[in-house]
């Protein structure tokens, strides 16, 4: 296992350390739990050539897509959902703008099941998405064979293994220990598929805290290296009973994310002259942080336990 | 009682929602097929389930999700599972339908969402889309499937890229594949209902919207469609759908209104507050 | 889906509809949430010619071995435990007394792995488990194999999908919508495997309360068929929150199953001269029952939120 | 400072305690070697987790397990596994350490609990056991394997049946037939501690307990033992250990303390109750 009582490190060593130029990453979450902290980083460290493994991306896909750090996608989706168009995948995939992209391409299931494989260390794993389209014709890693057992067509898909992953959790001790509310998407299986394992959390509890609900643990320990406290990590997105999704600065990323010259702006303007993710927390307000906060909590608050 | 007066977005919900079945466990998209799940939730499928990708299933909220893994997703769910678990629990068979959209669509109802590639490469297409996502899980192993897509120039003879299985080459070619679900059963557009010949497994025109003509359809499909010997009118909203959709969605958001201006924090911050607010919720 | 409001059926009838002689079935739990109660009408109604599909079982497997209700057991272990030996499994196996089993050899993680690929609809699952050993000479469903993308060994082993599933948890909704605190065993897998699904709770709660702690629920609604309330269900084994092991009550059954002559009488007393589970529970009296529960909740209590 | 008196039980809980690393993950069976584990994370393996087969993972309970998914072992837990789940994670590669033990045994340490064969058949055998239970997934995934079991006529040149693979037929071997742990470490008995060549994979006497001979191992020993050229002295329990063992088990339960006759459950209920009230726990 990984030991270590205290596993902390910093934002920045976080990236320098665990994501070198070149290797191959996956993010936790999706619309809600996004590590956005880490992938600012990414862009300020100016990390290039790497491959995002991953089921479906949204605004933070783009956004270091369009940043140029990104050479390979190994996943099913990169799109903003509903609030708009991929149209940094687009430019990168169609034009090479500001880097060519490649894209293995699968579905989210198969995907998913490439992480399941990887943390359960087995080569492939069997499917019966993906029969009958074309995602195997363009993916030679897709494998299509007739079960020994039955002689029935399947698809296996090779496991999935990146060398690092980003994930963030409600609440995490310094061991790494995670416990996750509301979605979880595959975290608990990228945690295990991942070589090395970066765990960001809101809050860092005791490991009393977490043994109180050990069925909530969704983050072994001994699958992470490193823990930094972020909180409001995954903002403009959701974090179950922390904050609501702020919308109106992703409609707004949308306007800028028009051209790379517009996106190129808006990433000065929040990251580069940020300078830090506090930098940009304080860009954003505290008045705007609370009521995100206050939208959420309305809403959802985790579970207090009684004593 | 029919409504007067709706809007094709409203019609295109309240289409979607007739097609979901009482006691459905039902994979619902975000925006217009969400608007279709919720009304059908309230009206004639009250033991229906809603599932999104993001692994909550039977989520209810005060909220509206933006995404297929948003908060609210979610929130009062019966159970949340991984992405994985929730895609192994469709191909096991437990997830009746799924609703889904496209970029093309070809007449055995294979769609595609990942590359226009037109005279270029799948590597540099003319359009990049988004890929399958859940879209080829949901196409493969649902139960049945329904559609929802515009009826435009996407109606093609040959799409570029099959992203999610349809009826693919005609009868029998689902199960050859080794497909688990039966595949689509519906398209729902701005303009008409298709369905799918039990016999061809082709789609074929089955009911039209108020004011649109067979023909204006037919120029609209790039191949040379079927059309039912008795094209139907849609069964169009009932006061009580549109009173529905008008308190979840009061200011249209949900099916599709968009600003292209800066939009204030603290606007859509009292906006939310107040929908939120008026909301409340039935947790049985 | 399994689709229904109210699911409640009575334990006689669960086992009558859903267990015909000759059908293959599961057990949840493992030395905590064995469905005790289950095994006992399965006396009761003299089921014969069971296939058990199963990790390990201890007293309840060798409970129902005893009486004659199996003839093949796909599994990995039987016995039980420190407690002692599976006397009645080695009658069976060894001199076909009362009846003899056959055995469909496996590991714990294969035997596990063949129930996450039924509840995936896949037709097998690789692992690198039983490579090497003689368990795959013994068992020819078992498909040693050349991984296709590295060329490693590795081992196939087939879907089980019981035809039913008896699962045991703390807390159900009518719809069988189940949570379970402490150990897990494969249930939530179990559940999905297998084509019908009943479920033994303690308490039936409201879904409202299902929905509180979302992340908890283990067994989803939409895999079960029937929901039976059976307080002490478990009895003489443990459930989390509710009741401490009767390790007195094991280790005295161990004295009579040294015998097939001494097992039958134990069965006679406890089984069928009981009557119902009732009439068992109103044998070992109140007070052992309040004994029991007190020496649990002194240790562990499920987490009551604050409202 | 070493104890002057203590039972040979005791003697091999501590032995196993000595194997176990601090810093381990490991996969800890019902008993003997369970001792093993509470002296050790009480000693020198602080920072080491145990768990179990029924997915309990680092569970602290005053009360004591009698099986390997008791309450106990999920009581206080840092997280709860679904089995198949627990055993991938042992199979990749996470779990550094598992205590297994087995009826027969040979010189390359690979294990029978399946059955004694004989003159007999599989399927109708002379002796029939267990079963792998997880003791196979131990024995392949583990990073290292500790074996507990008696020193007796188990001790053979062929087992009846390769339950769980130790060295298989040497070097090699485990690499070539695709396992991914490194295979047994040593062996402990109750005269002495085996442990294995790394040249040639093969079982030897390592070190003795107090008053036994090399001879009396080598007649216990089905195959032409080899024995180090240096043969040691267990190290034997210090007071510290001896006294985790009784304050944990004050009636020698965990040791294999058994009764034979019928047992008072209201002494067993004020037992147990003076047992778990008197211990305390820190949740660190």
């Amino acid at each position: 296992m990984k030991s270590g009582k205290d596993k902390q490190i910093s934002l920045h060593d976080a990236v320098e350390k665990y994501l070198p130029n070149g290797s191959s990453f996956s993010f936790g979450g999706l619309g809600a739990r996004d590590p956005f902290a880490i992938a600012f980083e990414m862009i300020r460290q100016e990390k290039k050539d790497l491959t995002m493994i991953t089921a479906s991306g949204m605004d933070i896909a783009n956004i270091v897509i369009g940043a140029g750090c990104i050479r390979k996608v190994e996943g099913a989706y990169v799109w903003i959902g509903s609030v708009g168009s991929g149209l940094n995948y687009r430019r990168a995939v169609e034009k090479g703008i500001p880097v060519k992209v490649e894209t293995e391409e699968y579905s989210n299931y198969a995907a998913s099941l490439r992480f399941l494989a990887g943390s359960m260390n087995i080569p492939f794993m069997a499917t019966r998405s993906m029969l009958g389209s074309d995602i195997p014709k363009y993916n030679n890693k897709i494998k299509l064979m007739d079960d020994p057992y039955t002689g029935e067509p399947v698809a296996l898909v090779s496991a999935a293994n990146p060398d690092v992953a980003f994930i963030h959790v409600q609440k995490a001790d310094l061991s790494g220990n995670g416990q996750i509310w509301g979605i979880l998407m595959n975290d608990p299986t990228i945690a295990r598929a991942a070589k090395s394992v970066v765990i960001t959390c809101e809050e860092i509890v005791s490991t009393q805290e977490i043994r109180k609900m050990s069925n909530l643990t969704a983050i072994p320990g001994y699958t992470v290296d490193a823990v930094v406290q972020v909180p409001f990590c995954s903002h403009p997105m959701w974090t179950a009973g922390y904050y609501w999704c702020d919308l109106p600065f992703r409609r707004n990323f949308m306007l800028y994310n028009k051209s790379q010259e517009t996106f190129e702006q808006w990433v000065k303007e929040w990251v580069l002259d940020t300078g830090s993710w506090q930098g940009y927390l304080d860009k954003l307000g505290q008045d705007r942080l609370n009521k995100l906060m206050q939208m959420e909590r309305d809403n959802y608050q985790i579970p207090e336990f009684k004593a | 009682m029919l409504a007067e007066k709706f809007t094709t977005k409203e019609l295109m919900a309240v289409c979607c929602a007739h097609e979901i079945k009482n006691g459905e466990l039902v994979f619902v998209g975000i925006g217009l097929p969400m608007m279709g799940g919720l009304v059908a939730a309230k009206t004639h499928a009250k033991d229906s389930i809603f599932v999104y990708e993001g692994g909550g299933v039977g989520g209810m909220s005060r909220r509206v999700p933006w995404s297929i893994a948003d908060n609210p997703t979610a929130e009062n769910a019966l159970m949340i599972h991984e992405m994985w678990r929730l895609f192994s629990d469709g191909q096991a068979g437990y997830i009746n339908r799924g609703v889904i959209g496209g970029a093309q669509i070809d007449k055995f109802g294979n769609l595609n969402t990942t590359a226009i590639i037109g005279d270029k490469s799948y590597a540099s297409p003319v359009v990049r889309l988004p890929g399958s996502g859940g879209a080829n899980d949901i196409a493969s192993s649902c139960g049945e499937t329904t559609i929802v897509m515009q009826l435009d120039k996407g109606f093609v003879e040959k799409i570029d890229f099959i992203t999610s299985p349809g009826h693919l080459t005609g009868p029998g070619s689902r199960k050859k594949a080794g497909l688990v679900g039966r595949g689509p059963s519906a398209v729902i557009t701005q303009k008409c209902i298709f369905r799918f010949d039990e016999q061809t497994k082709e789609m074929y025109l089955d009911a039209l919207f108020p004011g649109v003509t067979i023909e204006a359809v037919k120029a609209q499909v790039g191949w040379n469609l079927q059309i039912s010997p008795n094209v139907k009118a849609v069964v169009t909203p009932t006061v009580e759908e549109l009173e529905i959709i008008h308190t979840l969605d009061p200011k249209g958001i949900m099916l599709g209104a968009k600003s292209d201006d800066e939009e204030d924090f603290n606007e859509f911050f009292q906006l939310m507050k107040q929908a939120y607010e008026a909301v409340e919720l039935d947790l049985g």
